[in-house]
């Protein structure tokens, strides 16, 4: 067998039916780091770049002035009451989260998995997982009644001898959250530390080589550290995948330790977990389609990955839809009055508009995935995307409220009014994110240079086998 | 120049088969002290070069440490600090105390991977030899160098060095130590 | 997180802005009050205090309030500590004292015992040894400590916008005297409500026996003017009716809201409940309603039947006529005559052991119908009593003020008194109120608040609030209370015997002495001295109330009845407030957000009407309506009240007040507008029209129905008697072995609660208790609205049946202290979680607020501070907290702990004065207010304790036990009574 | 750029990191320490007084029951501030007219309180009683100290809420014969231990650490 043949099946089985490699043909280990590079050292910064630049500045506007209110204020500000205590704060917290997960899994899981695909659009998807966990993080704070003893559900060696509970989900949370976060950020920057050497070797100014000199650690390529680093890669991308599941699981427990009807149910994890990944690819590609085509990454970022992207968000979707239709049949084996109070009232309640809204978004609009010319089109790829994702929100808005608002007691039921501040918040957080990733953008790799090149033809030593 | 000058003999290709296939036949040769170098990892290099890989035991040993860290903590907590009757459950109410166990292990586990690799790879290591050899740069994007170090006990011998020319590399040169 | 520190003592004179209370003013009254203020400051354990402590009391009330100390844990503020200069004798700073004394609420009073820390009052209870009150306490009893430092009251003497001093409303009112008295006092009218106090009884008739001329009418807006009426009619005198709940098998309420609204309702709620089922008691009495608006008695009806108010003297007539009253007539109804045939005969049944009670404020026809009715059943002697009137002069009011009136109109008013009344409000539409009040030369007003009648007079002075002042009060049933000050006066006022004492033998003396003189000749006992200080410490006069008589029907009275009116268009019915009363209580913040008995309303009246009058004019809820009268016409929002008779619009006085104060003002509307003295409290012809756009009413229940869960379990008592455990077929409590986990033991106390929900009579008296004892915040119209109101205990109103004519049923929900709490498990911080004795403690100071534990409680009674509810700025305010329960911060959450400061506070003096802790020692706040003793609390470990035997009872059921919560408060199933018979009917 | 690192940034960074983790950790146990400090309790440090009351003089020297002045401390939580009328009592005929004393004798006669500064303040939400402590063996000296030692008193614990657990869960460690209550000079017995464990059965005290005893 030749060395070649010998290379592929080690490393990358060709895919079934097109071994057409995932980037176009002509490019070369040259043409691949010029292009991912320029970004960053050469091009002058597009117009779009500016411009969204700019709006993302509006919604930290938003951001800043709603949180001093709310700080100021308290809770009060926001839509928040009792029976309905959490409202916005954490079905945004759920929902940012639930973003994330897409860039964990394309990164950790598709890289077990040998997806070799994904390669090109693993780097922006992993900061796009940072930078959502980021602003997930805020609202938990956010919500607080007294925010500036947060550390308190931490445990530290205090003069009050009281310690955090840890029979509350609350806590799983805070150390899954932050766990998860940490992971991440280590994964993205060890498979970022090879790319950052080749934006040192490629930079002109003594500042620009200074920057990604000390960025990249003095990276040199010996190949000794390139197993070190590929074993330690593969490692944490074991580690991130079931760490990616159980996050999304430890956030349901939010939901499902409660005692109340319609969030005490077991199908939550896989069912959080399976909306995570959904909101998440409809996430990324909202993000790909526009960078591919202002930076002209096509040949890089091709048909195919909008096709496998769209693929696996109808997967999930159809697993959520699934899951939709268990509930019902749930609560009515359960026979639990309460339970099927709540189905009856998601459905035909006040608050229905957020149940047939989900339906429409989730599982309706997304079944056009089922056509080819919709996955490889990016206009309409990217509506249904964006229509994925507000259905997204919606769905953990849906279950948050319509639990909270007739539980037990008819003599506690009320409905649930979001504020202008709850709203303000949402879009700020929106905002955060987007100031993030177009920095990310703008000075950082945001395609993985030599995982790209692993993927060019030539990649492979040819000929000159021994026998 | 002066040999105490030399760090090592460089040899320039432009793909990777012809670098596997100048390392092999330096290997055979009986040369011990070289390195190689890659825009990305070469695969076939890891049976070539020698080396082991310690990153899985470290990670291992870390996320069992994380793993008793946090049983320990929480078991210590709820029913020795502050013993306290919570919703009528028991203070040791362990299944509890699983979610944070298993985060523990992996942020323990991930970091010792991270930290690890990088203590392997002496890393961060801004100043090195080899960032002597200007065409050095294209090792990050397009180009793959084997480096013989001058502290090899066969670089002492003339027609070794001779030899060496004869390996079809684009460019031999020579690179400081400073 | 702030709360008051139990020691740290500041000068009064630091907390009261200006004016400077009165004892600092000059020697001559420092004196004059060290005197009056001697040795009768007395505490309920009859020991008394010496001068010194008396004047001490003050500088030293409202411990540590100007040092607020900021969250613990870290180095404390700068705090200092002021002590005594001369330590009153028994005073223990960090232990309350006691004393006896009485709340006025229009003619009647409820004789209290208030809590004082350090000279300050700050809880009301009542008084076990007070007829009126047995123990319990009303609303307004628990309310009138917020009254006594309402931030809004009158603090100055006022002259035409010129602040003025006491020295010089005494000579102004030396010089007006003058003249008057040359005219032996014509032109001098003095306008009042109806007075019941023997003291200033006594002093009004000496003015108009020295000025013979002088004028004395009385006036108040929610009296029973029906009844006085009625008296007249039916025995041509009036007289005093008194009905022994507790003797009657079956009563017959005929539009009386006798168990909620006004007194004696505490004491008629009382004597009712101890007929109710309980244990194996099962001879239980029966309440028939028939009344014109839905009330909380309506809802405990056994059988209810919702008449127009013109109808209910025609449905009397008949009874009347069916029992055989003599010449008595009806043409009878065939809407209702089976029914009524069949409550007749159940009446006639129970010869001298039924009740048939006619609301205060029906026509005095129904009222001499239904005495005519109880002297044919043979009731009256037995469950139904006569006094002589309370009221010293008992007037036709309506008459009295309208020759008020006229004086003004033919500008004979001279000098025209006005104590305590508010006419420029509460006076009927059509006598020209306000403007009219400027006919009076000189017009002085003594009252609590600067009120919509102040701004037309010449004077206003500041009234003492009853518990700053000395005085005296009746009972319903004529019992005399010596009415004692609490605290020095807080501001510049007077108490209406002090004025009219003024007027009387100038300069007046002080209230003490007045009162005191007053009894020592109305006694004439050698030993007054004892028996002075016993009736001021024990808070009644003994044997004080008023003989009984048996008055004789006149003859041929039933030909003075007049013709049965006949219902015209949709007629309208004003309604005393239950909380507001005639307004006077409309600055009070706790009453403004103390939920309607059946609308859970709060911060508003409405035009309360049927569903189906409502679908048929094209109305919903919160809709704003015009009502017109007779050209009169106010604006206000509709609620559809299940259970209101059709045709029908009912609505509260008391509302609408523009200068009552910040909580008062704006609040409702005012009803008063289209009340005219011929149609006191009913009228027809009501015109409703919309006006368009909808006025939101702030409820604290949105649903009313159960939705077809047994929350609360309600049957008829056969029931009961044929299958005593259908309770426990009904829930469904999972099997103890259930649970995963082994069962916690409690070893020692366990502390339990149980509820009885066949006596909550829906009075919300606990919930006002509760808010005093426990420092919960009031947050407001707008905060209500948003679900965040903070009542710890909420009575859970629900209608069951046909909506034209529903049950009302009435749960308390305070916190069930579960003993699997699912709150506690989702706090991340252990900010709530058990303590040994088996309370769920709820700690604030750990609380970092995430809401996790209310998502996860299903009784939904934990409450959030959104914001800064607490007021940490108005000084008045302050002075009432409690100061042994901590004051919530912003942000953290909070909830009943069966009153758990109490617990502690017993427990340790238990041990430090080594007596027992017997059962019954401790009383949560709701229990003590309770006036039927539907709450009970005590020790489930004991094996005796009455708690422990309440839930060893069939009845017994846990609220969502299938939950498997396990909670500490448990319920006692309603049974109810209904006559078989009158059920078909 | 060939070789733009010198040879020292190799060093420079590794130090820098190093660094980082270390002045990390120390802020952290600074913070830690500072929290516990004395300082930051409040302890150690005397007040002063309107009137510079010494304890070392009335207790120590004169030796003045505690009671005769804390008269409330047997009876109530708070343990009672002495009225201006107490001092009085003495300093009417003794030190009558030192200069000291003008404030006592002010107030006396004014009527007006003085303004002592609070020594031991608890958190506003913290209930203690000091009647029960009394009552269960706990001497004035284990929480304040041996105040017939301070010339101006200051506050001699930290009162942090783990130092009241520490005796609320071994009161056998603390507790004293009731008799030796108001003692300064009392010195716990060798056999503290054995003597402990008899006082808290005979006095029934409970080991109370439920959040309630002290928070409500």
């Amino acid at each position: 067998m030749s060395f070649e043949d010998e290379q592929r099946m080690s490393r990358r089985p060709p895919e079934p039916g097109t071994s057409v490699a995932v980037i176009a043909p002509h490019e070369t280990f040259r043409s691949v780091t010029d292009q991912i590079t320029s970004v960053v050292l050469t091009r002058r910064t597009p117009l779009f770049w500016w411009a969204t630049f700019g709006a993302a500045l509006v919604g930290i506007g938003f951001f800043v002035v709603s949180t001093c209110w709310l700080f100021y204020k308290g809770i009060a500000v926001l839509g928040n009451q009792i029976p309905v205590a959490w409202g916005y704060p954490i079905t945004n917290f759920v929902w940012w989260i639930g973003i994330g997960h897409a860039g964990t899994l394309i990164s950790a899981i598709l890289l077990l998995l040998n997806q070799s695909w994904r390669n090109s659009i693993n780097r922006f998807a992993e900061a796009m997982t940072i930078f959502a966990v980021a602003c997930a993080g805020m609202f938990p704070v956010f919500h607080l009644g007294r925010a500036w003893i947060l550390y308190w559900i931490l445990p530290y060696p205090n003069t009050m001898h009281v310690q955090p509970q840890f029979r509350s989900p609350l806590v799983w949370d805070v150390f899954a959250v932050s766990t998860y976060a940490t992971v991440s950020v280590l994964f993205w920057y060890l498979g970022m530390i090879p790319d950052l050497a080749s934006l040192r070797d490629r930079s002109k100014s003594k500042l620009a080589y200074g920057f990604y000199g000390v960025l990249c650690l003095g990276w040199r390529g010996a190949s000794r550290h390139w197993r070190w680093h590929e074993s330690a890669s593969l490692l944490l991308a074991g580690l991130a995948t079931p760490l990616v599941l159980s996050v999304h699981t430890v956030v349901s427990f939010d939901f499902t330790i409660a005692i109340l009807p319609g969030w005490h149910s077991t199908i939550f994890p896989p069912y959080f977990v399976a909306g995570a990944i959904y909101s998440g690819f409809a996430m990324v590609l909202i993000l790909a389609i526009p960078l591919r085509a202002v930076y002209g990454l096509q040949n890089l970022v091709t048909e195919r990955h909008l096709n496998n992207c769209a693929k696996l968000m109808l997967a999930t979707g159809l697993i959520l839809a699934y899951t939709y239709l268990f509930e019902p049949f749930n609560a009515w084996y359960s026979g639990d009055p309460y339970e099927m109070a709540v189905v009856n009232n998601r459905a035909f309640g006040p608050e229905a508009w957020t149940f047939w809204t989900t339906i429409l978004c989730n599982v309706i609009i997304p079944q056009s995935l089922w056509f080819r010319w919709v996955r490889v089109n990016p206009k309409p790829l990217f509506f249904v995307s964006c229509v994925v994702l507000y259905g997204m929100w919606m769905e953990r808005f849906m279950l948050i409220i319509t639990s909270l608002s007739r539980d037990f007691l008819p003599s506690s039921w009320a409905n649930f009014v979001a504020s202008f501040w709850d709203n303000a918040l949402l879009l700020g957080s929106i905002g955060v994110f987007v100031l993030f990733f177009m920095l990310f953008v703008r000075f950082l790799p945001m395609i993985s240079i030599f995982e790209v090149r692993e993927l060019l033809p030539h990649s492979s030593p040819t000929g000159g086998s021994e026998k | 120049m002066s040999p105490n000058l030399l760090y090592a003999i460089a040899l320039e290709f432009d793909s990777p088969s012809a670098l596997v296939k100048a390392t092999k036949s330096v290997r055979e040769r009986g040369f011990t002290k070289y390195e190689v170098y890659s825009p990305y990892p070469v695969k076939q290099l890891d049976e070539i070069v020698p080396g082991t890989d310690p990153v899985p035991l470290m990670v291992l040993s870390a996320g069992v440490l994380g793993a008793v860290t946090a049983l320990v903590m929480e078991y210590y907590i709820a029913v020795y600090e502050y013993p306290i009757n919570v919703g009528g459950r028991p203070l040791n109410s362990w299944p509890s105390f699983i979610p944070i166990t298993f985060e523990l292990t992996v942020l323990f586990a991930a970091i010792a991977a991270f930290i690890g690799m990088l203590c392997l790879a002496g890393l961060p290591l801004l100043h090195h030899p080899v960032f002597n050899l200007p065409e050095f740069a294209r090792a990050s994007s397009d180009r793959f160098f084997l480096m013989i170090e001058e502290r090899d006990p066969m670089m002492e011998i003339v027609e070794e060095r001779e030899w060496l020319n004869k390996l079809g590399a684009l460019s031999v040169s020579e690179v400081e130590s400073r | 997180m702030k709360s008051q520190s139990q020691s740290g003592f500041v000068p009064i004179e630091q907390l009261i802005a200006a004016p400077r209370p009165r004892h600092w003013q000059t020697v001559e009254q420092y004196e004059a009050l060290a005197r009056g203020g001697s040795e009768e400051y007395c505490e309920a354990e009859d020991t008394p205090l010496d001068e010194v402590s008396r004047r001490r009391f003050l500088q030293l009330a409202a411990a540590s309030f100007a040092f607020a100390g900021i969250t613990g844990c870290t180095r404390q503020p700068p705090e200092s500590i002021l002590p005594y200069v001369t330590e009153p004798e028994n005073v223990v700073p960090g232990r309350p004292k006691y004393y006896a004394t009485a709340i006025p609420v229009g003619p009647m009073a409820q004789g209290v015992i208030v809590e004082s820390h350090l000279g300050r009052p700050t809880k009301v209870e009542g008084n076990p040894a007070h007829p009126a009150s047995l123990g319990a306490s009303s609303v307004h009893s628990q309310a009138s400590v917020l009254d006594l430092y309402d931030p809004d009251r009158a603090t100055v003497i006022t002259s035409l916008g010129q602040q003025r001093s006491w020295e010089e409303f005494r000579l102004a009112l030396t010089n007006l005297l003058g003249p008057v008295q040359t005219r032996g006092g014509g032109g001098l009218h003095i306008l009042t409500g109806s007075v019941a106090s023997p003291t200033l009884g006594a002093q009004l008739q000496a003015v108009l026996k020295s000025l013979p001329n002088a004028k004395w009418h009385q006036y108040d807006a929610a009296g029973p003017h029906g009844a006085r009426g009625g008296a007249n009619l039916a025995f041509g005198r009036p007289v005093n009716t008194m009905y022994r709940f507790d003797q009657a098998s079956v009563i017959l309420s005929l539009d009386a809201d006798f168990l909620v609204t006004g007194e004696p309702s505490t004491r008629y709620a009382h004597d009712f409940a101890a007929r109710r089922v309980r244990g194996n008691r099962l001879d239980m009495n029966r309440l028939y309603v028939v009344e014109s608006t839905m009330t909380a008695t309506g809802g405990k009806a056994d059988q209810r039947l919702p008449l127009q108010y013109s109808e209910v003297e025609q449905f009397t007539r008949t009874l009347g006529e069916t029992v055989g009253v003599p010449n008595v007539t009806a043409a009878s109804n065939a809407r209702y005559s089976e029914w009524l045939g069949a409550v007749a005969k159940d009446l006639a049944a129970h010869r001298g052991s039924s009740i048939v009670i006619p609301g205060a404020h029906q026509s005095p026809a129904v009222h001499a119908l239904a005495h005519a009715i109880n002297a044919q059943l043979g009731n009256i002697g037995n469950t139904v009593v006569y006094t002589d009137p309370l009221e010293q002069e008992p007037t036709d009011e309506v008459a009295s003020i309208g020759e008020l009136v006229q004086a003004l109109r033919e500008n004979q008013v001279e000098l025209l008194l006005i104590l305590g009344a508010n006419p420029a409000y509460d006076a009927p539409a059509d006598l020209g109120f306000p403007e009219i009040l400027s006919r009076a030369k000189t017009s002085v007003l003594v009252s609590l608040h600067s009120n919509e009648t102040a701004e037309w007079m010449t004077w206003q002075i500041p009234e003492s609030h009853p518990l700053e002042s000395w005085g005296d009060a009746r009972a319903y049933d004529g019992t005399v209370s010596i009415v004692q000050p609490l605290i020095e006066t807080l501001y510049e006022s007077r108490s209406p015997i002090e004025i009219l004492d003024a007027v009387l033998n100038p300069p007046g003396r002080s209230g003490y002495d007045i009162v005191r003189a007053y009894w020592q000749g109305k006694s004439g006992r050698n030993d007054f001295e004892a028996w002075w200080r016993k009736s001021v410490c024990n808070g009644v006069i003994e044997n004080s109330a008023l003989p009984l008589i048996t008055p004789a029907l006149a003859t041929n009275w039933a030909a003075k009845l007049p013709n049965v009116p006949q219902q015209q268009g949709i007629e309208i019915v004003f309604r005393p407030d239950p909380y507001m009363y005639d307004g006077r209580f409309a600055n009070n913040t706790w009453l403004q957000e103390l939920p309607q008995p059946m609308t859970k309303l709060t911060w508003d009246n409405a035009v309360y009407l049927s569903s189906a009058t409502a679908k048929r004019l094209g109305i919903a809820a919160q809709h704003r309506v015009e009502l017109s009268l007779r050209g009169r016409t106010v604006e206000g929002s509709v609620w559809i009240l299940p259970g209101q008779p059709d045709d029908t619009v009912s609505v509260h006085l008391g509302w609408g007040r523009t200068r009552s104060g910040r909580a008062g003002n704006g609040a409702g509307f005012n009803a008063y507008r289209l009340r005219t003295s011929d149609a006191m409290w009913t009228a027809p012809d009501l015109q409703i029209r919309l006006v368009g756009g909808t006025f939101p009413l702030a409820t604290t229940q949105l649903v009313q129905s159960m939705e077809g869960r047994a929350l609360m379990i309600s049957d008829t008592v056969d029931r009961y008697r044929s299958d005593p455990d259908f309770v426990k077929k009904m829930t469904k409590d999972p099997p103890d072995g259930l649970s995963l986990y082994p069962k916690w033991n409690y070893t020692g106390h366990a502390w339990g609660m149980s509820i009885d929900l066949t006596k909550c009579v829906n009075c919300n008296a606990c919930v006002v208790a509760c808010q005093a004892e426990n420092n919960i915040p009031v947050v407001g119209k707008d905060q209500v609205l948003n679900r965040r109101a903070m009542h710890w205990i909420r009575i859970d109103t629900y209608y069951e049946g046909d909506i034209a004519n529903p049950r009302g049923m009435y749960q308390p929900v305070p916190c069930m202290q579960c003993e699997d709490a699912p709150c506690e498990l989702v706090c991340p911080v252990q900010a709530t979680n058990h303590s040994v004795d088996g309370l769920n403690d709820m700690v604030y100071n750990r609380c970092v607020g995430t809401r996790f534990c209310s998502n996860n409680c299903p009784y939904k009674v934990r409450r959030f501070n959104f914001t800064l509810y607490e007021d940490w700025v108005t000084e008045s305010i302050k002075l009432q907290r409690n100061p042994d329960v901590t004051v919530r911060s912003r942000g953290v959450m909070e909830k009943c702990t069966y009153c758990v400061q109490r617990i502690r506070e017993a427990e340790i003096y238990a041990q430090v004065d080594d007596k027992g802790l017997p059962d019954g020692t401790i009383q949560t706040a709701c229990q003590q207010a309770c006036p039927t003793q539907a709450i009970i609390f005590g020790d489930i470990n004991q094996p005796d304790s009455h708690v422990r035997k309440l839930k060893e009872e069939k009845l017994d059921y846990e609220l969502l036990g299938e939950l498997n919560t396990r909670p500490r408060t448990t319920y006692l199933a309603e049974l109810r009574n209904p006559h078989a018979e009158t059920e078909q009917a | 750029m060939p070789q733009f690192f010198p040879r020292t940034a190799n060093s420079i960074i590794r130090l820098a990191l190093l660094a980082a983790v270390v002045a990390i950790a120390t802020i952290a146990w600074l913070g830690a320490l500072f929290v516990r400090s004395p300082y930051e309790m409040g302890q150690q440090t005397p007040r002063n007084q309107p009137v510079p009351f010494s304890h070392q003089h009335h207790v120590g020297g004169l030796g003045i029951d505690c009671r005769y002045c804390h008269t409330t401390v047997e009876k109530s939580s708070f343990a009672n501030i002495p009225p201006t009328h107490t001092c009085m009592n003495c300093h009417s005929e003794m030190w009558a007219v030192a200069p000291v004393l003008k404030t006592v004798r002010q107030s006396y006669r004014t009527g007006k309180s003085i303004d002592w500064l609070r020594v031991h303040d608890l958190p506003d939400f913290v209930y203690f009683n000091h009647a029960i402590h009394v009552h269960k063996g706990i001497g004035c000296e284990t929480c304040h100290g041996r105040v017939d030692r301070m010339p101006l008193t200051w506050q001699a614990n930290s009162l942090t809420m783990n130092w009241c657990l520490n005796c609320h869960r071994h009161p056998e460690d603390f507790v004293r014969p009731r008799e030796h209550v108001f003692d300064m000079d009392y010195t716990p017995p060798r056999d503290q231990k054995e003597l402990g464990a008899k006082l808290v059965r005979e006095y029934r005290i409970q080991r109370l650490t439920s959040c309630s005893t002290c928070h409500r």
